[in-house]
């Protein structure tokens, strides 16, 4: 009908699973739009945190959260929604006899859920979590019945049903009756996938799709179909601490100094690429418009590496740029142009692509020794709206992936972690400020930029949400 | 006058090499009026066959070319025709025997469904042709037809793919049959049958025979007439009898002197111990037993000829000698060692004493190998015969030693006549200096002038040298002269052994007579008489 | 006939079973599942758990023996990234692989053949030569600009076929012709050269002399002798096929073998490589059987 | 006809001076061979030569579009991405590509011909150790292999070579089994056996020249599928990687801009299937100079035609 839509996506889903909607292959999919969750943050309006299945939630006075839960929503099997789908669906998803996404945003505390009555639950964290509401956007609700195993066929409250998967080809979406919400236009959503970006875009053009959610940059040459949106992603250059010549901060800064950011926006990589300054990104909040991203000086990172040699630093040992092949698009130019000017800085640098299995070898703790020293490029996705899910695994002592081991930073880590409200965003960009000038903790590069084309005939534009998620509900006809 | 059948004149025939071009044909002419007999004879390699082949349009040009000359076949000339008219003539007009049966079957199609395509390729219904096969195939003499149909050219003996070869040229009731040493390989019985049967055809049908052909036996039973090549050159030419009687090329002369048959018979060496001694060998193909109990003893410098059936086993017998196939059982004692079950390592010592010719010396031969390469092959393997500095030198006197010329050894087997390269395997075995030799049928595509001048170089090695031989042989003129001992050969079995003398003047097995009496006389007023005996008692 | 295909399968089912031993250990060598399924800042305890429920923390022979006594039934365990049987999920590839390549040989072959065999009658001439270089440059070229080039052409500008996917027979007809390619070079290379050798062979002039036509001259008598090396190439390309045709099914999104197996080695899929392997393991054990078994029926004097 | 014995064989000409003649006959192989000599050239002195300018970056200067001397006579054929001219990295890229190339067809085909001659020549029992072990590899995903020796053995180009090379054997082997099945019943290799050749010498010299010439189709043609396949293992980290470069590599890097700039993968994959025909036909070339039946084909050229 005209008001089905065709969405074509770069791959094939493994699962259907609800607890995994955070990947963003399966969150695309059934993420609201099959599988709704508590809350819901708002990254595309500004709007910060809202409610969805809950109507609100309040913190009690012993730190535990509780929510009120949304009334005459119906899964679409048919059964009715209320507490106990909630604490099903919670403790499904931290099931150790299940491998869902979900634990690891509740890693180092303690949660449980108490039912209160059929529409009200106490969420208590230990330690105490502030942002707990937020998490909740995370947890995808599916209903009591849900053996604890991964499940093909997705029940929800959503608008939509999936009623078709057909592994490798496509997944349908129909919309539904009683649907608490408001209908949607959309009536059908068919999911086709296409591993080639070139054969999306095209598939956009010739009428076979409605929606290409990403297509390369240099496929996209049309206006009227082709937009581009910040995507959440943030690409950096990882460094050891530990590690001479890079346990100076002369050297770390030079690295800085030595990269001409700028100068990639608008050529390898497109219009609308932002130089980075924090590992999130600016839509964040906690982000700190005021620090400002490092300037291109060679002659400084050249000077600064002088006086390091001087100070016996080996600044002409030799290390490896490695970075990870297909990481984004032009990744491999990029990294040559890198390397380029880490050489033309005096840096005895080479480069080595990994795909992604041995790149993770490098990019996780524990770092293998025996390869020399090295700096590793690495992207980083954070579209859940708080630094938290980025700061302790970038950079504290114990983060899986830190380059640092700080004292002071881990401290700061923690206390913003446990802050609230407007306190917890101020720490947050005190936290950025100071990895950022003082410590000079890594070499921040860019906020990516991604590419949708839609078809003339909705009326729909790609946003910073659209990495995780694509809302059907939001799509309009013109 | 009328016109002729096939008219050849001037025709010329050039080949391109790498050293030159060789005039294989100059201005040959002859015509063949129908139900004649034309015999083309001549020394080997004086162009016969190649003339055969340009009437036939199968020369390959490039290299080859037609130099010159017309051929007109029932008023039209052949040289001017397009390929669709040609394929109309080919195969149902004039028909060919070649002369090399093994190289040309097919080896991956049944013979059946080869000689069933020659009469479907002309609109033959298939099973008309089928019928039609199976008659031919048990015309020309070959055992269990109907099983025989469905084997495969490499499951037949040399006489027996000959025998096929002809059934198919038969096929169409050619008007013109043209064969290439069509009996070659064939023992003298069968030789007689198929003869029988061209003559019969020709009776019938009308149809014309242009014979290439060595055997003066041959030529006087059957030819009306007789063309003498030699050296690319139609050097005589007129009825049988009086080219037989009155010879006015000395080239002719000496042909006919060269007939085998009429020197001395050996008489026996005094007994010494065998070098060879040879007993019980079993062999069977399947169900088919093609050698049943042979055995025999053979002294150094001694002759021992096989004749017999083709068919007979002559060739798997001596395959078995060279361990080029397992028998089944039997032993082949070779100066107290058994052949049969000797180790790969001691074998390879033993392999330059024992050498063979083979009997298809076409495929004998490695085509990528020049002359030089296949002759001084045997110094290669085996180093201590001859130093390397002697090597040219030597494999010039082995080709002049068989006939050749040493400009041949630059040259490829593709480039040689059907006996040159018969002669190129003799030398090759020679040049190994063994002890034995093998000849499978070695001489029975040269031409009594170069057959006796192999012969007596043979001879002359066995008496300096000591070398013995096992002489596989049809040829019962050249058997004659050369043997020490003769065994014939029948089913697998052997059915008389004796002295050449013995055997020639009094065999006792009734086959051996019959193989005698089959014998064809070179003076063709000797076989115009025996035919008409032959008439007269069939009547 | 009979003894030598049961020797062939129990040497076969040796071969596969060392295959197995093969990948099973090799692939275990090569890094954790874990770190590729979970996110990169997953806990330690989601690593443990995640290795425990798929059995990857018991020593690596105990995990062999359980995982052989699982084949012995038929059970070629579940993936470890999509909670559904492997076998099942390769069954589903290696349907639409077969198909595709079952069809894109045949057509190959008869091009192929066809071309090679006529550009060898006339060696030098102009269709040998247009013949030669159009199908070399074509087998040379990269496929994907092959690929993308038919989208362009014939689905976007043209309008003729669908881009990608699969469905109709219209769907087919790109994927196909890329495929189609490279084989056809090769083959039509190796036909026109074991062609050259045969049409110059004694038994052509017989036929020749015997009046058969030129077609049954080249596609009858010279073609059957020059097969041999054909047949094992075409055997060689059909394996590729068998093994998943990447590029293509990449990009016009087929769900075939060849991506599955690409992911299910880079994503560490264990069961699922392992499954897929085997699979298209038999497929090419039995065509290699076939092919062996077409040698004896082309040419006699070979036996096995 | 008697003969002295002072008659020797006449010298031949020279067999190069042969080899040079027949090659002038044939003006596509002499074209190619030129081509091809070219390549070995341009990869012995490519790197020294013009390392400098394929390496120098101007991101003012990317995508550039061929057929302009703007930046000089390296630029003639376009610029990449970074703005480095294309002649100049593919002159550069010429000594990596032809090293991987030629060392991975090399190494299959002659370790693969080996097999398939004894497979094909020696016992039963060899025969099927080896026709069962190419089963293994040919149903041993490539892929996977490079995987395991990337992460056992490390990158490098050697294993790159050998990765490549192990997945090719199969079809030399089966190749050669298959004719050598055939050949091994001629006649003229009984012939060389009763000499007492060494089954050494039966197979290279009388069964070998016959396989040959299909041999080296299947080679040749490899030899671009090995150019593009080898750029695919550089994506897994085990191949060659930027900024060194190779002929795949840079088809496979163009990909992307297949629509918008063109000359970045077109370039480099026409000198891929430039090199590739040249080589099969010279191959083919040389399948007829080394066969004395169809040498005339060359040897009569120019002179008369049939
Ligand atoms: N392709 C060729 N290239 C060069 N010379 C050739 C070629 N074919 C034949 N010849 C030469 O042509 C001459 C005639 O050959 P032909 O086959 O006609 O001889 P023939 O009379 O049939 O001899 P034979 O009785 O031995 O079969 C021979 O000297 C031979 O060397
Ligand atoms: N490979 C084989 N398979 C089946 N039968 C065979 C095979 N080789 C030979 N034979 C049969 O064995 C018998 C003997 O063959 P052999 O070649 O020894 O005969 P021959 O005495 O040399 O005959 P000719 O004089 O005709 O050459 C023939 O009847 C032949 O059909
Ligand atoms: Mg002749
Ligand atoms: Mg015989």
């Amino acid at each position: 009908a005209e008001t089905d839509v065709r969405i074509v996506l770069s791959e094939d889903l493994d699962l259907l699973e609800p607890c995994m909607a955070t990947r963003s292959n399966i969150g695309r999919v059934i993420l609201e739009n099959v599988n709704e969750t508590l809350t819901e943050y708002d990254t595309q309006g500004g709007g910060g945190l809202r409610p969805r299945l809950a109507e609100r939630w309040e913190q009690q006075p012993d730190g535990s959260w509780r929510f009120h839960l949304r009334q005459g929503v119906t899964f679409s099997d048919g059964s009715t929604f209320d507490a106990r789908d909630v604490k099903h669906s919670f403790d499904r998803a931290m099931n150790s006899a299940m491998t869902c996404e979900t634990p690891r945003y509740f890693g180092g505390m303690t949660v449980t859920a108490t039912v209160v009555d059929d529409h009200t639950i106490d969420f208590a964290a230990d330690p105490v979590q502030p942002i707990l509401p937020l998490l909740m956007s995370l947890v995808t609700i599916v209903p009591e019945e849900t053996p604890v195993e991964f499940v093909r066929d997705p029940v929800g409250t959503g608008p939509y049903a999936v009623t078709e998967w057909t592994p490798g080809q496509q997944i349908v979406l129909t919309r539904r009756d009683g649907y608490w919400g408001e209908q949607p236009a959309v009536t059908s959503a068919t999911y086709l996938f296409r591993t080639d970006p070139a054969v999306r875009a095209a598939m956009v053009q010739t009428g076979e799709a409605d929606i290409a959610p990403s297509i390369a940059q240099t496929d996209a040459t049309n206006p009227a179909t082709d937009f581009s949106y910040l995507n959440s992603e943030t690409v950096y250059l990882r460094v050891d601490h530990s590690v001479p010549p890079f346990n100076d901060v002369r050297v770390r800064r030079a690295l800085n100094m030595a990269i001409d950011r700028a100068a990639f926006i608008g050529t390898l990589l497109p219009e609308g690429t932002e130089q980075a300054v924090a590992m999130f990104p600016p839509t964040t909040q906690g982000a700190n418009p005021d620090v400002k991203p490092w300037a291109f000086d060679l002659e400084g990172a050249k000077a600064l590496l002088e006086e390091a040699r001087a100070d016996g630093v080996p600044v002409d040992a030799e290390f490896t740029l490695i970075a990870r092949t297909e990481n984004f698009p032009g990744v491999t130019e990029v990294m040559e142009a890198t390397l380029q000017m880490l050489q033309d800085a005096g840096f005895n640098a080479k480069l080595q692509m990994f795909e992604v299995a041995d790149h993770e070898r490098f990019y996780s703790k524990p770092y293998p020794a025996d390869r020399g020293p090295y700096v590793l490029a690495a992207m980083h996705d954070n579209n859940k709206g708080d630094p938290v899910f980025s700061m302790f695994f970038k950079y504290d002592s114990e983060g899986r992936q830190s380059g640092v081991s700080d004292p002071g930073v881990n401290q700061m880590i923690a206390e913003a972690s446990a802050a609230t409200g407007d306190e917890r965003a101020r720490k947050w960009s005190d936290l950025v400020a100071h990895l950022h000038d003082e410590v000079v903790a890594d070499v921040l590069l860019w906020h990516m930029v991604g590419f949708s084309r839609v078809s003339e005939r909705l009326d729909w534009r790609p946003s910073i949400a659209t990495n995780s998620q694509l809302q059907l509900a939001q799509i309009g006809f013109r | 006058m009328a016109e002729h059948l096939l008219e050849v004149s001037g025709l010329s025939v050039d080949f391109h090499t790498a050293a030159g071009v060789v005039h294989a044909v100059r201005g040959v002419s002859f015509h063949v009026d129908r139900g004649e007999t034309l015999a083309i004879l001549g020394e080997s390699g004086s162009g016969k066959s190649v003339s055969a082949s340009a009437i036939m349009n199968l020369i390959d040009m490039p290299p080859g070319h037609i130099a010159g000359g017309s051929i007109r076949f029932d008023g039209r000339d052949l040289l001017r025709l397009t390929d669709d008219q040609r394929r109309q003539i080919n195969g149902r007009r004039i028909a060919m025997i070649f002369q090399d049966p093994l190289s040309h079957l097919n080896p991956v199609y049944s013979v059946g469904w080869q000689i069933v395509e020659t009469m479907t390729a002309h609109g033959v219904a298939r099973d008309h042709a089928r019928a039609e096969a199976l008659r031919l195939v048990t015309r020309v003499g070959i055992p269990d037809p109907a099983g025989a149909l469905r084997k495969y050219p490499h499951q037949f003996s040399g006489g027996q793919r000959q025998r096929l070869m002809i059934a198919m040229a038969l096929a169409m009731k050619p008007d013109l049959l043209i064969a290439d040493e069509p009996t070659t390989a064939l023992d003298v019985t069968v030789q007689a049958e198929v003869l029988a049967l061209l003559e019969e055809l020709q009776a019938e049908t009308g149809m014309a025979v242009l014979i290439i052909t060595h055997d003066l036996g041959v030529v006087a039973e059957i030819a009306d007439r007789v063309v003498v090549m030699n050296a690319g050159e139609v050097v005589e030419t007129g009825e049988t009898d009086a080219v037989y009687r009155n010879p006015s090329h000395p080239y002719t002369r000496k042909l006919i002197g060269a007939a085998p048959g009429k020197g001395e018979m050996h008489a026996p060496l005094s007994p010494t111990a065998p070098v060879l001694s040879v007993r019980d060998v079993v062999k069977s193909y399947g169900e088919f037993r093609a050698l049943d109990g042979v055995g025999f003893d053979l002294m150094a410098g001694e002759t021992l000829a096989v004749v017999g059936e083709s068919g007979s086993g002559k060739s798997t017998l001596a395959r078995m000698l060279l361990r080029l196939d397992e028998p089944d059982s039997g032993v082949a004692m070779w100066k107290g060692r058994n052949l049969f079950t000797l180790p790969p390592a001691e074998l390879f010592a033993l392999r330059r004493d024992l050498q063979m010719v083979f009997q298809d010396p076409t495929q004998s031969l490695n085509p990528r190998m020049t002359v030089f390469q296949l002759i001084s092959e045997a110094w290669v393997i085996h180093p201590d015969i001859l130093p390397r500095a002697r090597w040219r030198e030597r494999v010039a006197e082995l080709l002049a030693q068989v006939g050749l010329r040493p400009e041949h050894a630059a040259r490829y087997p593709h480039q040689f006549s059907g006996g040159q390269r018969q002669r190129i395997a003799i030398a090759r075995a020679l040049a190994m200096e063994p002890q034995l030799i093998v000849c499978d049928e070695a001489v029975s595509a040269l031409d009594v002038s170069v057959q006796a001048q192999v012969i007596e170089l043979l001879d002359r090695l066995r008496r300096e040298m000591g070398i013995a031989f096992v002489f596989i042989a049809h040829d019962l003129p050249v058997v004659r002269d050369f043997a020490d001992h003769v065994m014939v050969m029948r089913k697998g079995r052997v059915v008389e052994h004796g002295s050449v003398r013995q055997v020639f003047e009094a065999p006792r097995e009734p086959y051996t007579r019959a193989l005698l009496a089959a014998g064809l006389d070179p003076d063709p007023e000797v076989q115009a008489r025996r035919r008409e005996a032959r008439l007269a008692a069939a009547l | 006939m009979f003894g030598f295909i049961r020797q062939r399968a129990i040497a076969s089912l040796i071969s596969l079973l060392g295959l197995v031993v093969l990948v099973f250990f090799l692939s275990r060598l090569t890094g954790d599942p874990a770190a590729l399924f979970l996110p990169i800042d997953a806990t330690d305890e989601m690593r443990r758990q995640f290795r425990e429920i798929h059995g990857l923390n018991d020593p690596l022979a105990v995990q062999f023996w359980h995982y052989l006594g699982d084949l012995a039934r038929l059970d070629f365990g579940d993936s470890l990234r999509r909670a559904r049987p492997a076998i099942e999920i390769v069954l589903e590839a290696f349907a639409w692989t077969f198909q595709l390549a079952v069809i894109t040989m045949a057509i190959v072959t008869a091009a192929a053949i066809a071309v090679g065999a006529l550009a060898a009658f006339r060696v030098g001439g102009l269709f040998d030569r247009i013949a030669s270089v159009t199908s070399l440059v074509g087998a040379s070229a990269p496929d994907f600009w092959i690929a993308i080039l038919g989208i362009v052409l014939f689905s976007v500008t043209l309008g003729w076929l669908p881009t990608s996917g699969t469905g109709t027979p219209l769907h087919w007809i790109l994927p196909i012709g890329v495929l189609f390619i490279r084989p056809f070079g090769l083959i039509v290379q190796v036909v026109r050269g074991s062609m050259i050798t045969a049409l110059s062979s004694a038994y052509v002039k017989t036929a020749r002399a015997k009046g058969v036509r030129s077609g049954p001259i080249i596609f009858v008598h010279a073609l059957r002798n020059a097969m041999l090396p054909v047949i094992t190439v075409i055997g060689d390309q059909a394996a590729a096929l068998l093994n998943g045709a990447v590029v293509v099914e990449t990009i016009f999104g087929f769900p075939g073998i060849g991506k599955l197996m690409i992911d299910s080695i880079l994503q560490r899929d264990f069961n699922v490589m392992l499954a897929a392997i085997m699979v298209t393991a038999l497929a090419i054990f039995l065509m290699n059987l076939l092919i062996d078994l077409a040698y004896a029926l082309l040419d006699p004097r070979i036996r096995h | 006809m008697p003969l002295s014995a002072t008659d020797t064989i006449p010298q031949e000409p020279g067999a190069l001076r042969r080899l040079a003649r027949m090659l002038w006959a044939d003006k596509f192989a002499l074209a190619a061979a030129l081509f091809v000599l070219l390549v070995v050239v341009l990869a012995v002195v490519g790197p020294m030569w013009l390392e400098g300018a394929a390496t120098r970056q101007n991101l003012r200067g990317r995508n550039l579009p061929p057929f302009s001397l703007a930046q000089g006579w390296l630029g003639v054929l376009g610029a990449d991405a970074l703005g480095r001219p294309l002649l100049a990295r593919i002159i550069v890229a010429t000594r990596n590509t032809i090293t991987i190339a030629a060392g991975a067809v090399l190494f299959s085909a002659v370790i693969g011909t080996m097999l398939g001659l004894v497979a094909g020549y020696m016992g039963r029992a060899a025969g099927q150790v080896i026709l069962r072990l190419a089963d293994v590899i040919m149903s041993f995903p490539s892929l996977l292999l490079a995987v395991i020796v990337l992460y056992i053995l490390g990158p490098s180009v050697a294993n790159l070579i050998v990765v490549l090379a192990i997945t090719r054997i199969p079809v030399y082997l089966r190749t050669t089994r298959a004719e050598v099945m055939e050949v091994r019943e001629r006649m003229f290799v009984q012939a060389a056996r009763v000499m007492g050749a060494s089954r050494w010498r039966i197979i290279f010299r009388h069964i070998l020249p016959v396989v040959l010439p299909t041999l080296l189709t299947v080679a040749t043609l490899d030899f671009a599928f090995v150019m593009l396949a080898e750029s695919a293992l550089s994506f897994l980290g085990i191949g060659i990687q930027p900024p060194e470069i190779t002929w795949g590599l840079m088809v496979a890097q163009g990909r992307q801009y297949l629509q918008t700039a063109w000359w970045l993968s077109v370039w480099p994959g026409l000198a891929i299937i430039l090199t590739t025909l040249s080589l099969n036909l010279l191959s083919g070339w040389l399948r007829i100079a080394l066969d004395p039946t169809q040498r005339w084909r060359l040897e009569m050229k120019g002179r008369r035609n049939g």
